[in-house]
């Protein structure tokens, strides 16, 4: 049974995920149970009193009150313990407790940004310690996004203007996958992130010192995983075809126009310029949107999309 | 009188897929008032539109409205009224056969709907003058007041525009009944495009009852 | 009303036919300026079939794009256009006018024993309008095509390049297209009845057409209004939907839904009033509960006005919102159960004959018993916050509007094919389609109710290659659909080039249609005809009661 | 009432009076804007009361309502019914949508592409509903 649940649903992360499960579990088995009630007398109708013969009279049954009755009030008393049950549910998961981790969320096309209490920046990637509840308070920069965690079963519209929230306590540690669910534009498909659930000591390590890997990864290697995790590729490509930014290939070096009419050759500088004050500088060409990445990158980090650059010749 | 027995008059008039006129004017008038209430649903719109915002943004709909000169407003009111009444006036003398009244109450219903629109022109000129535009051309810096007046200049275009639209539309309606009814093509026995008209023209009528205290009058 | 007519023969008229419609005028001017219903129907049916082949191109394409994960045939910038025609063409071009404008245009008088239906020369003036639309939105695909979705939510769809206005107008202009036919209808059934057919005498499938011209009539307009305010949002930047002037974009979404909730209904009420009238025939049956059925669809209808708000549950409308729109939603549910069941007992102790149209019927039955089941996650808000916007939706709404329509319109022009026609079509070639259209049908759409469940997003160009597996599947049942449509397009256009010889009644039914010649006389009828029964009088012989 | 009768039936009297009520409800229209009601929402229902009114007129004398078949009234009033469904559900929304923020709807972004992430410090956010 519960080897169908996850097939059907994926994995769990919170108790309220489970919750859900068992409402969907419940809807599945009433749904088979009609459709094989349907399917049933349809195959059993149409084959039993098939036609045998041309032109017979058929008796003439014209309705019958206490059948139709049945079949009105049954369902009706169905879907309504249906809907107490589904609205209970939803309202008990959109209360925050007060106890609860508050992390500001911005989405922009096509990037998550995090920021927490303590003033620490993220993007693509949501630490939270485990069994804690979190309240996410989300608005976007410009288009309707939409934040969903399928393994909390919780998703909101993230609405340009307005704040709304959502809320979720995970309960099991590890990576889980965060989509973006209102269609948004071209990379619409790639506006992911990671939701890291981490044990509290970890998590306040994280806090601190920022993704441990990042101390001993060769530099490239940094380079490459923020390219792909922090929103870069899906403006900038690695393959030298043009796209909302100009390509990483072969960019280290190169003699860039800019809108201006001025010019540079791309060094470290120019790159560190552009990650901090991107609208300083834009290259002819292109539309000035892209956001800036000052506080949002640690030394590190830069450090590396620097080497990953010079890398891609 | 009509130089048409009513007997005669049915038989031209009436389509072949109908038994008999009588049931065709019936259906004529449920066509209509089925194409009315899909016009009250389309003006509706606007109306929950303008409402909904105007809970939002109060101030900006108060400034908005004191740009608008309430006294052309309800000089156009009038002109409406009376324009339904000569309306209404035209379908009595069309049913009851006197020609020369229906044609001179059209006219007077179309001299009315011109000066509607005369009075609605010099208030567009007077806006457009003072920088009192829709949207992104609401010239703030001129105005000045809460920003969101683009919003309600926004309304205000659009609904006394596609008002004045279906003005527009009733003044070829009626200038082509007073065609007809000159030619002598209406009687006691059939009236039906003068009576359809009318209900339209009513309708315009009636949308601007709202639309006047919702635009001019708010305080 | 029909109560007040006295039974007028009017066969003394001196514009008389005997010839059938498609005979009677020749050229293309003849059929350009007619008024006839008939022919008005055959012409709409070319137009929505053209329509339905676009439409599914497009979704071969989709589904082909779908193949693998990253690109596979198209960019992303070309996928989202397509997924967005795709919507837009299936939903406003082929599905709202497919059986009301179609195949009711043709049949609705005749089975009324009307002449025509209230206001023919409005109905001819519906098909330029909708030809216009359909002009105007092949202009916006070729002039830079659109990439909002066919929702065309706010502020995306403000802000987005492309021809986006073209194909609002587009959508506005098709609106009013669907409004004439509707207030066509409405007055036809209330006021064309046959003389001595009263409300309870017509067809179910009139029942089910007055319901739906009921909705087309009253929220098509708001539609209108809310795509001319799109049009102004993006041409002056009026800012009623667009949070950066202090707009509400969720205001947008109330009034695109107010509609479109309802449309929905457009879409499947017509649906149901085909599956009503094929199952009694093919059953030689009474159908079971009349007025049951009857109301439902009228309540359906009723119900459809109140219940837009299940499509926003994580749009950021009120907790409060969402529970009234939730608690309303479910008892669209009691309707829709009633019609399946009364119409499964319909066959009991029938005489069930299992020809092409009879086997879409039934396939109905199990796909709109998928479409409605699932509608039920859908209307309980914890599962629905889950499943909104993934595959989930995408399946469920596939069965409901291609399971469920598409199946009962293609069941219906099988059904009145030979009438509209005069040539009866290859019967066992008929079988095979129908068996290929079921099998590829659910091929293409179960294996994306574990995707939505699973967490895949919809419009997603890329997808995570987990997700891969059920794809392809969905794709490979897209291809064994396609094979069907390309058969019965084959035997389809093959009838039509051999004689005529379709008997005026093939299937033994005792609707009125069947009861002129096929195809049918210019006038429908040589005499009006007097109604002395039901509808569905399988259980007297032919000749007592209904035909005089 | 198949029969266009009605209209002749009757003297056009009815029409003049009807004509000079309305042209009296807008004067008082008019004059019931100056007057200040105590609230801007009763001023608006005084307006909107007054409206109706006159649009019943209409409706019913120049269009005939009043002597017409019953369906067109049916009509008339089931499309002003589903207009108040749509104002009511989208009142509902409106009126009861939880602020995260007392800012709500009316909080309105700087303009896009400057280097905005979040509004920081969050103002502390009440945690009701």
């Amino acid at each position: 049974m519960d080897s169908i649940r996850h097939w059907m649903l994926g994995p769990q992360g919170s108790a309220y995920a489970n919750d859900v499960d068992v409402l969907y579990m419940f809807l599945v088995w009433l749904s088979v149970f009609f459709f094989a009630l349907i399917v049933g007398m349809t195959v059993y109708f149409a084959w039993k009193y098939r036609r045998t013969k041309e032109g017979v009279l058929t008796p003439n049954i014209s309705h019958n009150l206490a059948l139709e009755l049945l079949w009105s009030v049954v369902p009706l008393i169905i879907v309504m313990g249906i809907f107490f049950w589904g609205f209970n549910d939803y309202v008990r998961a959109s209360v925050a407790p007060n106890d609860a981790i508050e992390i500001h969320v911005t989405a922009k096309k096509w990037l998550w940004t995090f920021e927490y209490a303590d003033g620490t920046r993220t993007i693509g990637n949501l630490h939270v310690p485990v069994n804690r509840p979190v309240r996410l308070i989300l608005t976007s920069e410009d288009v309707l996004h939409d934040f969903y965690i399928p393994s909390m079963r919780q998703k909101n519209d993230v609405i340009p203007g307005r704040f709304v929230e959502l809320v979720f306590t995970p309960s099991v540690p590890g990576r889980h996958q965060v989509f973006c669910a209102e269609y948004c534009g071209k990379s619409h498909s790639d506006m992911m992130a990671n939701l890291f659930v981490d044990s509290p000591e970890v998590y306040q390590k994280w806090l601190e010192e920022g993704d441990p890997e990042l101390q001993t990864m060769p530099p490239v290697e940094v380079g490459k995983m923020v390219y792909e995790n922090k929103g870069c590729n899906s403006c900038h490509s690695i393959d030298g075809s043009k796209n909302t930014g100009p390509s990483f290939k072969g960019l280290y070096g190169r003699v860039e126009k800019f809108t201006d009419g001025t010019s540079v050759t791309v060094d470290e500088n120019y790159i560190l310029e552009s990650i901090n004050n991107p609208q300083a500088k834009v290259v002819a060409g292109y539309e000035p949107v892209m956001p800036t990445f000052q506080g949002l990158l640690r030394t590190p980090e830069v450090r590396g999309i620097i080497a990953y650059i010079k890398e891609l010749k | 009188m009509s130089s048409h027995s009513p007997e005669v008059a049915e038989h031209r008039y009436r389509q072949h897929h109908f038994v008999t006129a009588g049931q065709q004017l019936d259906t004529s008038k449920t066509g209509m008032w089925l194409f009315l209430a899909t016009e009250i649903l389309m003006f509706g719109g606007l109306f929950v539109g303008y409402g909904l915002m105007q809970g939002v943004y109060p101030e900006a709909w108060v400034a908005g409205h004191h740009h608008l000169d309430r006294v052309l407003g309800a000089v156009n009111t009038v002109f409406l009224l009376c324009s339904s009444f000569s309306m209404v006036m035209a379908v009595h003398y069309a049913s009851t056969d006197q020609k020369s009244k229906t044609v001179l109450n059209l006219g007077i219903t179309l001299a009315f709907a011109f000066a509607f629109l005369v009075i609605k022109y010099i208030e567009y000129s007077h806006k457009f003058h003072e920088g009192l535009l829709p949207g992104r051309y609401f010239r703030l810096a001129e105005v000045g007041g809460p920003p969101q007046q683009a919003m309600f200049f926004g309304f205000y275009f659009m609904m006394t525009g596609i008002h004045g639209f279906h003005v527009l539309i009733g003044i070829i309606l009626i200038a082509w009944l007073m065609v007809r009814a000159n030619r002598g093509d209406f009687s006691s026995a059939y009236f039906t495009p003068v009576d359809l008209i009318g209900l339209y023209w009513h309708l315009v009528d009636l949308i601007w009852i709202y639309l006047f205290p919702l635009l001019y009058l708010i305080s | 009303m029909a109560d007040t007519i006295t039974a007028t023969h009017i066969s003394g008229h001196a514009d008389h036919h005997d010839v059938d419609y498609l005979h009677d005028g020749k050229g293309m001017k003849s059929w350009l300026t007619t008024i006839d219903h008939k022919r008005i129907g055959v012409m709409y049916l070319w137009g929505i079939l053209f329509m339905f082949f676009l439409g599914g191109v497009f979704a071969m394409l989709i589904r082909l794009e779908l193949l693998t994960p990253k690109q596979t045939i198209m960019s992303a910038e070309t996928y989202n256009k397509v997924f967005t025609l795709h919507g837009a063409i299936m939903v406003f071009l082929f599905i709202i006018p497919s059986v009301p404008a179609a195949l009711a245009n043709f049949v609705l008088p005749l089975m009324l024993g009307a002449k025509d239906v209230a206001f023919p020369r409005l109905n001819l003036f519906s098909w330029y309008i909708y030809m216009i639309g359909a002009f105007i939105a092949i202009a916006a695909m070729v002039t830079g095509g659109v990439d909002t979705g066919w929702t065309f939510y706010t502020p995306y769809s403000t802000t987005t390049d492309g021809s986006v206005a073209l194909m609002t107008f587009a959508v506005f202009v098709l609106g009013f297209s669907s409004i004439l036919t509707g207030v066509n209808f409405v007055a036809t059934i209330h006021n064309l009845r046959a003389p001595g057919m009263g409300w309870f005498d017509m067809p179910l499938f009139c029942w089910g057409i007055y319901s739906t011209a009921l909705i087309q009539v009253l929220a098509t307009p708001v539609l209108a209004i809310t795509l001319l305010l799109l049009l102004m949002e993006r041409t002056f930047g009026i800012g009623i939907f667009d949070p950066k002037l202090g707009g509400d974009p969720v205001l947008f979404q109330h009034f695109f839904w107010f509609y479109s909730h309802p449309a929905v209904y457009i879409m499947i009420l017509p649906g149901m009033a085909i599956i009503s009238e094929i199952i009694p025939t093919f059953s030689q049956k009474t159908i079971f509960g009349y007025r049951a059925i009857a109301f439902s669809s009228v309540a359906i209808a009723l119900v459809s006005f109140i219940v837009w708000g299940h499509h926003m549950f994580t749009s950021g409308q009120s907790q409060l919102a969402s529970a009234i729109f939730s608690f309303i939603t479910f008892f669209v549910a009691i309707p829709s159960g009633i019609k399946t069941f009364n119409w499964i007992v319909t066959m009991y102790k029938g005489s069930v004959a299992f020809n092409a149209p009879m086997l879409y019927a039934l396939s109905f039955l199990l796909l709109f018993g998928i479409g409605g089941l699932t509608g039920i996650f859908l209307g309980a808000v914890s599962v629905d916050i889950h499943l909104h916007d993934t595959y989930f939706v995408v399946a469920h709404f596939h069965y409901v509007m291609m399971g469920s329509t598409v199946i009962a319109f293609l069941g219906g022009l099988h059904y009145w094919w030979p009438k509209m026609f005069g040539r009866m079509y290859n019967e066992p070639a008929a079988k095979v389609a129908c068996a290929l259209v079921f099998i590829g049908f659910n091929t293409t759409f179960l294996p994306q109710f574990i995707l939505g469940s699973r967490g895949m997003p919809r419009r997603y160009y890329n997808y995570l290659p987990e997700f891969q597996f059920l794809h392809q599947l969905s794709t490979v049942g897209s291809w064994i659909l396609g094979l069907g449509f390309l058969i019965m397009a084959g035997y389809l256009f093959a009838s039509l080039r051999k004689k005529m010889d379709a008997p005026a009644n093939p299937w033994h039914s005792r609707t009125l249609e069947w009861q002129t010649a096929s195809p049918p006389i210019t006038h429908n009828f040589h005499e009006i005809p007097t109604i002395g029964g039901g509808p569905y009088d399988y259980y007297r012989p032919v000749g007592k009661g209904r035909e005089a | 009432m198949s029969e266009q009768a009605h209209s002749k039936s009757h003297s056009p009297l009815p029409y003049l009076l009807t004509l000079i009520a309305l042209l009296i409800l807008t004067g008082v229209t008019v004059g019931a804007s100056y007057v200040d009601f105590g609230s801007s929402t009763v001023n608006v229902i005084v307006a909107m009361l007054i409206a109706t009114l006159k649009a019943s007129l209409v409706a019913l004398i120049f269009m005939h309502l009043r002597h017409d078949k019953p369906l067109n009234s049916i009509i008339f009033v089931s499309s002003l019914i589903f207009l108040g469904i749509l104002l009511g559900f989208c009142m509902i929304d409106v009126q009861s949508r939880e602020r995260v923020y007392p800012t709500g709807l009316r909080q309105v972004d700087p303009p896009a592409g400057a280097a905005k992430i979040v509004p920081a410090p969050a103002p502390p956010a009440p945690a009701h509903h």
